[in-house]
C-alpha cells in the first residue's frame, strides 16, 4: 500500500482548490493546504478568530502576538485583508459565505455524516470549537485524514460511532490511500493514489466504495 | 465622562462572589492578562466563567482555576494544548462545564446585547449538543433554539480607548471582546494605551455605550 | 390656562436628563430637547441612522450631506463619538443601553401604552420607523407632547384607540400644560405649568390626574 | 480576484424581473444613487424593494416606483416627507407593503445573512405588527418571532472599496450597508472612490466576502 505523506496529502487537497474561493481550513493538517496552493491561484483564507486573507508564517523574530490562526498558530496578513469580531467571523461560516472548508476527522459515514470533536471517552473533557458552524454553513466541505486508525481499523464508516458534528455534511474525503466522494448512494471512488488498488483500498473501508467514475 | 480608571485593582473591585464574567480573548490573543491577575488578587470565588477557552498553562483563565475561584465554564473549547488546570479541575469534579459551538457561543452572547429572546440556529442541530433543546425545522432544515447569553461582569483586552470608552482593536485580539462588551451589566477593557485624544469615529470597534470603564495596561503579551 | 412654547417645553424636558446619560431623541419635536441642556452636562445622542455623539447644526455651508440623525436633518459629530451600523445601532436601544429616549406621542394611557405610529386612516400607509425598538429597550421613556388634539380632544387617556407602539412603555409624559408620571394607579402629577390649575388640567385629560406627590 | 466594474450598467446587468433587491440608505444617506438610476435604465420590472425608506420626491427608489417597476416594498418608513410616489401608488393600490419596525428589519436582513432561521424580539409585542405571528413570553417578557429576511440582489452605498471587495463607509452613510451585504446572494456597491491599495485590514467595516462587485460612482449625494 502506498501512503501519502502529510504533505503530499495537502499538496492533493490543494489542487482542487478553486482560484478566487474563500476557503477556511481547519485546525491541526488542514492548515498546511496554503503552502501548497499551486501557481497562480488566489484564494482568500478565512479564520474563525477574525481574519480573511491568512497569509504565511512570518519569519522568526517578527510575529505579531495578536496575529494568530484558529490554530493559535502565528501567522502574517495578505493584501486585502480584513479583521473582524467574532459574531462576524462565524456569520461568514453560518450563513453560506464561506465556499469550502478543510477539516480534519475522526470518522465520515457513507451518508456524509462527520464525527471530528469528541470520542467516546467520558473523562476527556468534550470540546468543540467552531466545527459545527462550518459544516452547517460551508456548501462544500473537505475533509482529510489518515484512512485508518492507528490500529488498522477503518475512519470510513456506514455509520459513524462517536458524537457527531454535523448530518450528511461532507462532500469528498481525502486521504493518504484514495480520494472518495460522497454521493447519494454512498462513497464513490475519485481517484487512488497510484500503487494501490480498489480492493486493497476497500479492504481497510468500513463501507463498499462504489466504482469510480468512468474516465 | 470619563471612564478611565487609575488601575487594574479599580477595574475588578466591583466583581463579587458568584458572578457571571465574560473574558474575552481566542488562544493567546485579546485576552485581558492584567484584568485576570488583579481579578485573581482580589479574591472573588465562585465565579461563573465565559470564555472561548480555559486558559492554558499557567497563564489567563488557568490562575483562576488553578486557585479553585471558578464554579463553572461555558465555553467552545475548554482543551487548549496545555489546559492542564482546567483538565485537573474536571476531572476532579470540581468544576461544571457547559461546552457550546463557537459560533453559537458568539451569538448567544450577542442576543443577550442585542436584546433579543432566542434564536434559531442550524449549528449542531442532531449533536449530543443539541440534547434537550428545541428544534424545529425551517425551510426543510433542522434548527436548534439557543438563547442569549449574559454577564454581569466583562473583562476586555482592547488596543486603544478614549475617555468615552470607545474602543480599537488590535488584528485577531478583537475576537469575542467586541459582543461580551455587549452582553455584560458592566465591561471594563483594559487596553494598550489610552488615548488623550477621541478615537476617529470611523474606527471606532467597540462604542462606548458598551463600556462602563476602561484602564491601561500597556503590556503586549 | 398657560400652554409652554415648543421650547420652553423642550427646555423643560431637558432639566430632567442627567449628566452622563445616553439619550435618544425621537423625530421632530424631541430633537430640540439638546439645544436647551443645562452647562455643565455633557450627554451622548444617539440616532439610529448609526451614530452616538450627535452634536449641533452644523454652519450653513458645511453640510455633510451624509452626516444625518434620524429626522434627515444635518447634524455634526461631537468629540467621542462613534459610527455604527443599523444592526449595531438597534442592539443598543432593544439591549438596554441607551439610558432615555424622548418621544412624540398621539396617545398615552395611564396604564402607559404608548400610540406614535399610526392613526385610524387607512388610507394613509403606516410608517413605524425605531419607535417600538427603542420603546421595548430603553429603560426611562420620555413623552414630550401637546396635552390636547387641535380639536381639543385628549390625548391622555384611559386606554389608546390608537394602534400601540408599545405596552405599558411610558415613564412621564411632559406636555405644554403639566408633567404626568404613569404609575401603577396611573397618572400622577408631577408639576403643572406655573399658572394652571389641576382642574383645568383634569378636564382636558381622559383619564384622572392622582393627587400630587407631598412637596 | 478583482471586483472592480467598469460601470454602473455593468453592475446591474444581472438584476431580473420579479427579483428581490435590498437598497441601502436612510433618509438621504447612504443611497445608490447611480446603482438606482441604472436599474432603471435597466429595465427589470415586478421588483421587490428591501429598504427603509420608499424614496422622496423624485430621486433614488421614487423613480422606480414612479416608472411602475415596484411590485412590493419592504420597509419600516415609507413616509419620508415628499414620498408622493410611493403614496400614489399605495393608494392606488399598486404596490403590496410590508412594514417592518425599523430594528427588526436590521436584525431580520443580519439573521439571513448570518445563516440563522429567525430569532425572538420584545419589538412589536402586542401591537398591529405582530398580528398573525408566532409569540412567546420568555423570562416574563413577551416575544415575537421574527424570520430572516434574504434578498437576490443588494445595491450598496460606500465610500472606498478595493479589489478584493471590502468597504468603508463615511459618516451615517453606513447605517444599512454591511447588513444588507450580508444578505443578498449579490452584493454590489458603488463607492465614492475605488482604491488602487487595499484598505487598512483594521478600517474594513464590510469585508470583501460579502461583496460581489463594486463599481466607482464619485458623486456624494
Amino acid at each position: 500500500m502506498i501512503s501519502l505523506s502529510d504533505n503530499a496529502l495537502a499538496a492533493r487537497v490543494a489542487r482542487d482548490i478553486p482560484d478566487g474561493s474563500y476557503v477556511n481550513l481547519g485546525i491541526g493538517k488542514p492548515t498546511h493546504v496554503s503552502a501548497f496552493l499551486p501557481e497562480g491561484r488566489e484564494v482568500i483564507y478565512h479564520s474563525e478568530n477574525g481574519i480573511l486573507g491568512v497569509g504565511p508564517t512570518p519569519p522568526a523574530g517578527q510575529e505579531d502576538v495578536e496575529l494568530i490562526d484558529a490554530s493559535k498558530r502565528f501567522v502574517t496578513a495578505v493584501p486585502g485583508a480584513a479583521y473582524f469580531e467574532h459574531a462576524d467571523s462565524f456569520a461568514m461560516m453560518r450563513g453560506g459565505h464561506i465556499d469550502i472548508a478543510v477539516l480534519g476527522a475522526y470518522q465520515v459515514a457513507e451518508n456524509g455524516d462527520l464525527a471530528n470533536w469528541a470520542t467516546l471517552d467520558e473523562k476527556y473533557p468534550p470540546a468543540v470549537g467552531g466545527a459545527m458552524d462550518l459544516v452547517v454553513g460551508v456548501p462544500t466541505i473537505l475533509v482529510m485524514m489518515r484512512h485508518v486508525n492507528r490500529d488498522g481499523s477503518p475512519k470510513l464508516l456506514r455509520r459513524c460511532t462517536f458524537p457527531l458534528t454535523g448530518l450528511g455534511v461532507v462532500s469528498r474525503i481525502y486521504t493518504d490511500l484514495a480520494v472518495l466522494d460522497v454521493t447519494p448512494e454512498g462513497f464513490r471512488l475519485v481517484e487512488l493514489t497510484p500503487g494501490n488498488s480498489l480492493s486493497e483500498v476497500q479492504a481497510l473501508t468500513g463501507a463498499p466504495i462504489l466504482h469510480p467514475m468512468p474516465t | 465622562m470619563d471612564k478611565r480608571l487609575p488601575d487594574l485593582a479599580a477595574a475588578v473591585a466591583p466583581i463579587t462572589d458568584g458572578a457571571v464574567v465574560m473574558i474575552g480573548g481566542f488562544g493567546s490573543s485579546g485576552i485581558p492578562f492584567g484584568l485576570i491577575a488583579a481579578l485573581l488578587e482580589q479574591g472573588a470565588s465562585g465565579l461563573t466563567v465565559i470564555s472561548n477557552n480555559a486558559g492554558a498553562g499557567e497563564t489567563g483563565i488557568a490562575t483562576l482555576l488553578k486557585a479553585g475561584r471558578v464554579a463553572k465554564v461555558i465555553c467552545s473549547y475548554p482543551r487548549t494544548p496545555g489546559s492542564i488546570w482546567f483538565e485537573r479541575r474536571f476531572e476532579a469534579g470540581e468544576i461544571a462545564l457547559e461546552v457550546v459551538p463557537q459560533g453559537t457561543l458568539a451569538e448567544r452572547i450577542r442576543a443577550a446585547g442585542a436584546g433579543l429572546g432566542g434564536f434559531f440556529t442550524p449549528t449542531g442541530y442532531g449533536t449530543l449538543l443539541a440534547q434537550g433543546k428545541e428544534t424545529r425545522i425551517i425551510d426543510g432544515v433542522g434548527h436548534v433554539l439557543e438563547a442569549p447569553l449574559r454577564a454581569d461582569f466583562a473583562l476586555l483586552r482592547a488596543e486603544r480607548a478614549d475617555r468615552w470608552g470607545n474602543l480599537s482593536f488590535h488584528a485577531t485580539a478583537r475576537n469575542f471582546n467586541p459582543v461580551m462588551a455587549m452582553a455584560a451589566r458592566h465591561a471594563v477593557a483594559e487596553v494598550r494605551q489610552l488615548s488623550d485624544e477621541p478615537l476617529d469615529p470611523e474606527q471606532v470597534v467597540t462604542p462606548g455605550i458598551f463600556v462602563q470603564a476602561v484602564v491601561e495596561y500597556g503590556v503586549r503579551p
